[in-house]
């Protein structure tokens, strides 16, 4: 837990020399309004947010309730990332939350799609390596696994 | 995170070359050897198994010297004799039958009647057979060359430079196994097409994204398409845009008519599997699903997962193909195809008939001696309903590839047809009665 | 995505009972107090803002005695005066205009200058006003006799009895808040549609699903209907079915014509927005997509998500209505919906033309002197095309309910005005040259 607090609060003033004002917000209810559940790894701790309800009730019916978490889809799977991301995320999503100020339905933004993308293949990597790539190709572009498995993780 | 994505693929190493392969190597046999499971799919297409309007029925018949095969696919032409009033005059009045899997494709090119009613050029092998080495033979390796020449040979002569039916090399690059169109006519066509769209000098090869190239590979070959001049060049009529409307427009501007129809003496045009075209009209093209993301799902085989190389129905495989996008039972997902399906072919058969009525008024004042300045309007009104009919009859999704542009088009074909029966009713050899 | 409905279905929210509210308790004020959220949106329903072919153009007018509104939609005659060559004689050449929110449907009925033209029945207020309470109140208790007595009176009698356009106590519980069906015209047109399904005596309070009845609460009003019999009892032509081909068939039965033609002569049918109807016949009814998944979108107050009752367009609120279920940009879904609705605009125009020239024939051939003999198939067959044409015409979604379904209706209806037109031409008196 220490070591997270640390790495979490550089990027958390990372973001604040950026974000100026919005620090304030967001730090209160990152705190408050349990913004570092991010921090963890329990599902339930995601649905701390109401807004999280829909895909915490979604990732239950789902074929990944038992082998994947929130995080193991939306969060990087390696250690720095891993807790920027959930810095990331945990200080915007309780901007968001407590300004209110975001798109509904939620989408996932293009960075967390690509982790997400990432994650599939993080444990699917056997399944899938022939399909991956067509291989060498210049400008390679990889299958979006979500195009066709969007509601593994939860249903939608 | 795309570095990442990379270094990653540089990593992997998904298959083990058992044999090298060339840009030469066209026998699949060879490629199987790296690529067992995806031969294993490709050698199924022999199968034949009928779907209520697709898939196709085994027929037999007793082998000929001029005809070997002991079994074909069921013919249209004796499920509904109205086409042979529709395209009477032509090659396909004579023989035309349902399509079946892809390891046919050449012999039901070489052995189809239709080859003994006309002299067919070698124009015809492109989409028959796998041409990439004979393209690169004739041409001395530049494959738009050779493409020319093949297009030149008579279709007997061209046969004997080819020994497969598509093979691997047709859509992929040997070396990296990627997807790559190998058709010069689609390159000169989607060209000309994204041209049309604003889009300059469009290179299929070089600025295809991959999903695009998993729907291109298949519409080098299921499109409308007609032989340019004396040098019978295959082209693909899409320079005004790839609607029903658009090809129409280019063939008139061109002049071009496939016959001279036997009854009516009207110059008409024979519509030939727009698959690729009428696609593109549908809201699964508009969501990017791809061709092979319903013909070639991936399946499982063990650890693994692979494009189904069985190319075929997705109504024969419903789980695969559908299911994975369509999160609802087989027998719903069937019924919604079927039902887009029976709405198209109860449309298809209405405009049917009302051609039919116009081609038999049509012969009767021209017996009868209209002059073809009476019967010009209505011919050309035949022509355009003819052209329609067709493009939803001979495309082969029975309408599911884009439903209600389907349905438009042949309510379209019928207001063209009932022009023509109006246009008819103007002339003076009909106020002197001669269609009572 | 029936996941999606199920869990949003079990969105519940806590209510606060800040007055007792009965089944007599008519004025949505007073709901309001109960369901401030709600009743919030449901005032919001004044707001007019156009889309390319829906929502409502605020036009302005001086008031009159006779016609107090200062505001009214956009008339649908300017816009398109060949619907008054298709309705001539009938009360909707002289008045037809877009519709606009449910807080303006008791005085648009009121002051529609078709009132003027026709003395109209009590029937009408049916679906214009909040008429449960009516329904009991003249039936003693029993809402269906209630009804029959509403439908006897005439409609300035019926006006006295009631005060509110359609509001909370005609699609809720007043205890449970549950959905309620409250017409009779509903309970027993759904019955016959279920039997001629072969399911016997239902009774839709009864029989019908959550999801279902978020349908039902709409088609209540949102459908083809006629007066039935010299008590003008109000009746939805269901016996044999939803199609257009079925509620045309049972017309046909009962001899039903809704005016002579002016101009021909034919006896004929005006539709009247056939939403429920057509709508059944799509793809997202077939996916269990309901009216209010789309018209009243579930939206976030603060903790709780309620359902939208700012009924309106849903291409004014694209985010919520279709984004819950479709994952692509507001943009796309918008294009999709308006290339659906471009492609049914298009055949709906030929359609119309083809018909004005068949009512143009019919007149000039009766004006020569054609006897009614000669006339009747033809007229028969304006009114099979009529009928077919006026089916998506007067359906609000310009064809997005559904897409294939809609094109192929105007695609027969084009058939049909044709076929009159030939009938025509076989004609003495064409022969003697009256249309020239
Ligand atoms: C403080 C309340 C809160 C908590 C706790 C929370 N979320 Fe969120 N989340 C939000 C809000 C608000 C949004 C919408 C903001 C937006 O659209 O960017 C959101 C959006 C998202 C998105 C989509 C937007 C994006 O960033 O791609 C993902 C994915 C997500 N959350 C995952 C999680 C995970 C995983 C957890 C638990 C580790 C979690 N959330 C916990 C409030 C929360
Ligand atoms: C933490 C590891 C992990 C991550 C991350 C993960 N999966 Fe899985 N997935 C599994 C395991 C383990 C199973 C087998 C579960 C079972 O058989 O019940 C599975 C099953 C599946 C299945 C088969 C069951 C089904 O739902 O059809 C699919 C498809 C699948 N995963 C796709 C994905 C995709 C796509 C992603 C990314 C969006 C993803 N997985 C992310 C571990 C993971
Ligand atoms: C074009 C659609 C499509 C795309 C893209 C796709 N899949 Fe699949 N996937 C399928 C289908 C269809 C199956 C079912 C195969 C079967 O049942 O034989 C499948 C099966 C799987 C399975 C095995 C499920 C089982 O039976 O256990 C996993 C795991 C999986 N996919 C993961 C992925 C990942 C990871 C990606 C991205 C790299 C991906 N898929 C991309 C369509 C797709
Ligand atoms: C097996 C992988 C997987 C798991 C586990 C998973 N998700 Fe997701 N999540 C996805 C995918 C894939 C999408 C993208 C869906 C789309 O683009 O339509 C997504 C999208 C989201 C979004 C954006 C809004 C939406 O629903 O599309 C949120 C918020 C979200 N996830 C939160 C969570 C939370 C909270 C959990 C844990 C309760 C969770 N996810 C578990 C794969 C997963
Ligand atoms: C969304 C799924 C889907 C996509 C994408 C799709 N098709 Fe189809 N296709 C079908 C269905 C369903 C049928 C009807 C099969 C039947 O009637 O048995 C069909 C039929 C066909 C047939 C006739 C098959 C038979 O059994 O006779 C051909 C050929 C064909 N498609 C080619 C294509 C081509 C080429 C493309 C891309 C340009 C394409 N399809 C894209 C679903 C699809
Ligand atoms: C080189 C030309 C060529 C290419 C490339 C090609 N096809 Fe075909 N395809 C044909 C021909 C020719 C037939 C008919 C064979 C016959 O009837 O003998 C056919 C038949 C089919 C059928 C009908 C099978 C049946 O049972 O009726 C389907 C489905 C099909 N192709 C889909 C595809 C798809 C999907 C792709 C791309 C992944 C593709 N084709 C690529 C030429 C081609
Ligand atoms: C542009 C590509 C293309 C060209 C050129 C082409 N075909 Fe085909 N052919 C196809 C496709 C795709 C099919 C399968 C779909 C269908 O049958 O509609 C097919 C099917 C056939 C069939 C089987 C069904 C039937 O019609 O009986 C025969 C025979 C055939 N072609 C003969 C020929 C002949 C002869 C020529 C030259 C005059 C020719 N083809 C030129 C693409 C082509
Ligand atoms: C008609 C076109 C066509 C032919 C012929 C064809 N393939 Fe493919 N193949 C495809 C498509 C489409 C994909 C999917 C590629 C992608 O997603 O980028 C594919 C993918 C593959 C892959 C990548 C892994 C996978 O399964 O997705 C391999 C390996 C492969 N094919 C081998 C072969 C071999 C070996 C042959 C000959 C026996 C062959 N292919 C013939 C169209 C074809
Ligand atoms: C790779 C994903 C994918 C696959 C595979 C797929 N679909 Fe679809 N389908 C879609 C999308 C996306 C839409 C557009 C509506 C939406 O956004 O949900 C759609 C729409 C439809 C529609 C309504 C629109 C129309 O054209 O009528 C039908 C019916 C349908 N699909 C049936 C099928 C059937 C049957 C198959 C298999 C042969 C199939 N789909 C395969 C993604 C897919
Ligand atoms: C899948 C979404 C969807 C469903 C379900 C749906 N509609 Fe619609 N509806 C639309 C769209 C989109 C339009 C076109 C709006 C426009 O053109 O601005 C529309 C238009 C309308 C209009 C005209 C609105 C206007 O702004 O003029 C009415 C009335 C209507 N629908 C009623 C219904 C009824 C009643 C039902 C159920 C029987 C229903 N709708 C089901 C999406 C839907
Ligand atoms: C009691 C009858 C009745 C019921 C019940 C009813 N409507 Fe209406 N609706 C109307 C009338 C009448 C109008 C036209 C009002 C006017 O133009 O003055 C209308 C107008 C509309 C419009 C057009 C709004 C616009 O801007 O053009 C929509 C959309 C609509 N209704 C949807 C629905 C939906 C969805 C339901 C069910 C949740 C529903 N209606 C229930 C009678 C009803
Ligand atoms: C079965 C239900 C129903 C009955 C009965 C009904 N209406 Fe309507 N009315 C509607 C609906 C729904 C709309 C909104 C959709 C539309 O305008 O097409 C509407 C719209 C209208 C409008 C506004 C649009 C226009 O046409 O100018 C007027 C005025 C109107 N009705 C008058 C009447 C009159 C007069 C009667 C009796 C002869 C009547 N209505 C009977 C349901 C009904
Ligand atoms: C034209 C029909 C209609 C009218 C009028 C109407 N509602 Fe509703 N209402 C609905 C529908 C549909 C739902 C969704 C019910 C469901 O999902 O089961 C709903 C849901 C509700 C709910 C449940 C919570 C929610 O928002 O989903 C409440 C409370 C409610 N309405 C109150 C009211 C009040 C108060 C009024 C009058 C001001 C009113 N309604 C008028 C159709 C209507
Ligand atoms: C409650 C879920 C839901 C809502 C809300 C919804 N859709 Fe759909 N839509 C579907 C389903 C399910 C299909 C059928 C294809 C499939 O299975 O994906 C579909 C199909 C479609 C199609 C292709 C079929 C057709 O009828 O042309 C279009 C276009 C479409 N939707 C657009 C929209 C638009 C625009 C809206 C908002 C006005 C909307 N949808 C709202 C679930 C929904
Ligand atoms: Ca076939
Ligand atoms: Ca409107």
């Amino acid at each position: 837990m220490r070591i997270k607090i640390i790495k979490l609060s550089v990027v958390g003033i990372a973001m604040g020399l950026a974000i100026g004002s919005a620090m304030g917000v967001g730090v209160y209810t990152f705190v408050y309004a349990k913004g570092y559940s991010y921090m963890t790894n329990d599902p339930q701790n995601c649905a701390n947010c109401h807004i999280m309800n829909e895909q915490y009730d979604g990732w239950q019916k789902s074929s990944h309730k038992n082998v994947a978490t929130c995080n193991d889809c939306h969060t990087p799977h390696d250690l720095l990332g891993k807790y920027a991301t959930k810095a990331s995320n945990g200080f915007w999503h309780s901007y968001y939350f407590t300004t209110n100020s975001f798109h509904e339905p939620i989408q996932l933004t293009e960075r967390s799609r690509e982790i997400t993308e990432q994650s599939c293949r993080y444990c699917h990597q056997g399944m899938v390596d022939a399909i991956s790539v067509s291989l060498q190709k210049e400008h390679t572009e990889e299958v979006s696994c979500i195009r066709c498995h969007r509601s593994v993780g939860h249903l939608h | 995170l795309t570095n990442i994505m990379e270094r990653k693929n540089e990593a992997r190493n998904p298959f083990f070359r058992v044999v090298e392969l060339t840009d030469d190597t066209t026998d699949p046999e060879i490629w199987g050897k790296n690529f067992p499971l995806q031969f294993d799919g490709y050698k199924k297409t022999v199968d034949q198994t009928r779907t209520r309007f697709g898939g196709s029925e085994a027929s037999h018949k007793t082998p000929t010297d001029a005809d070997p095969r002991s079994i074909v696919a069921q013919s249209r032409l004796e499920e509904d004799p109205r086409l042979k009033t529709m395209w009477d005059g032509y090659a396909f009045a004579v023989d035309f039958r349902e399509e079946r899997g892809h390891a046919f494709m050449l012999d039901d090119q070489v052995f189809t009647e239709r080859q003994n009613v006309v002299k067919q050029p070698g124009s015809c092998i492109n989409c028959h057979a796998s041409a990439y080495a004979t393209y690169k033979k004739l041409g001395n390796g530049d494959i738009a060359l050779g493409f020319q020449e093949l297009n030149k040979l008579p279709y007997f002569e061209a046969r004997k430079e080819i020994t497969h039916p598509v093979a691997c090399i047709d859509c992929h690059d040997s070396q990296t196994m990627a997807l790559r169109i190998t058709r010069p006519a689609f390159m000169t066509g989607i060209k000309a097409y994204k041209a049309s769209q604003g889009v300059e000098n469009y290179d299929v090869n070089r600025d295809a994204t991959r999903q695009e190239m998993r729907s291109f590979v298949c519409g080098q070959c299921h499109v409308e398409y007609y032989f340019k001049g004396a040098d019978k060049q295959l082209t693909y009529p899409w320079e005004k845009g790839l609607k029903v409307e658009n090809i129409l427009a280019y063939y008139d501007e061109v002049k071009h008519k496939d016959w001279t129809h036997k009854q009516t003496g009207a110059e008409v045009l024979k519509a030939q599997h727009p698959e690729f075209e009428l696609f593109n009209q549908g809201i699964h093209s508009r969501a990017g699903v791809a061709c092979a993301d319903c013909h070639m799902p991936y399946k499982r085989e063990g650890a693994m997962k692979i494009s189904d190389h069985h190319v075929r129905s997705p109504l024969l495989n419903i789980s695969q193909s559908c299911q994975t996008c369509h999160s609802t039972s087989e027998s719903e997902l069937k019924f919604r195809a079927e039902s887009i399906q029976e709405r198209t072919f109860n449309m298809r058969n209405l405009a049917m008939n009302a051609l039919v009525q116009l081609i038999e008024d049509l012969k009767v004042l021209k017996e009868a001696g209209a002059t073809d300045l009476e019967l010009a309007p209505a011919r050309d009104f035949q022509r355009k309903a003819q052209f329609y009919l067709d493009f939803i009859e001979a495309e082969n999704s029975m309408g599911f590839h884009a439903p209600a542009e389907a349905v438009r088009i042949l309510g379209e074909s019928i207001d063209f047809t009932r022009q023509g029966q109006l246009a008819l009713r103007e002339t003076k050899s009909f106020q002197t009665g001669q269609l009572r």
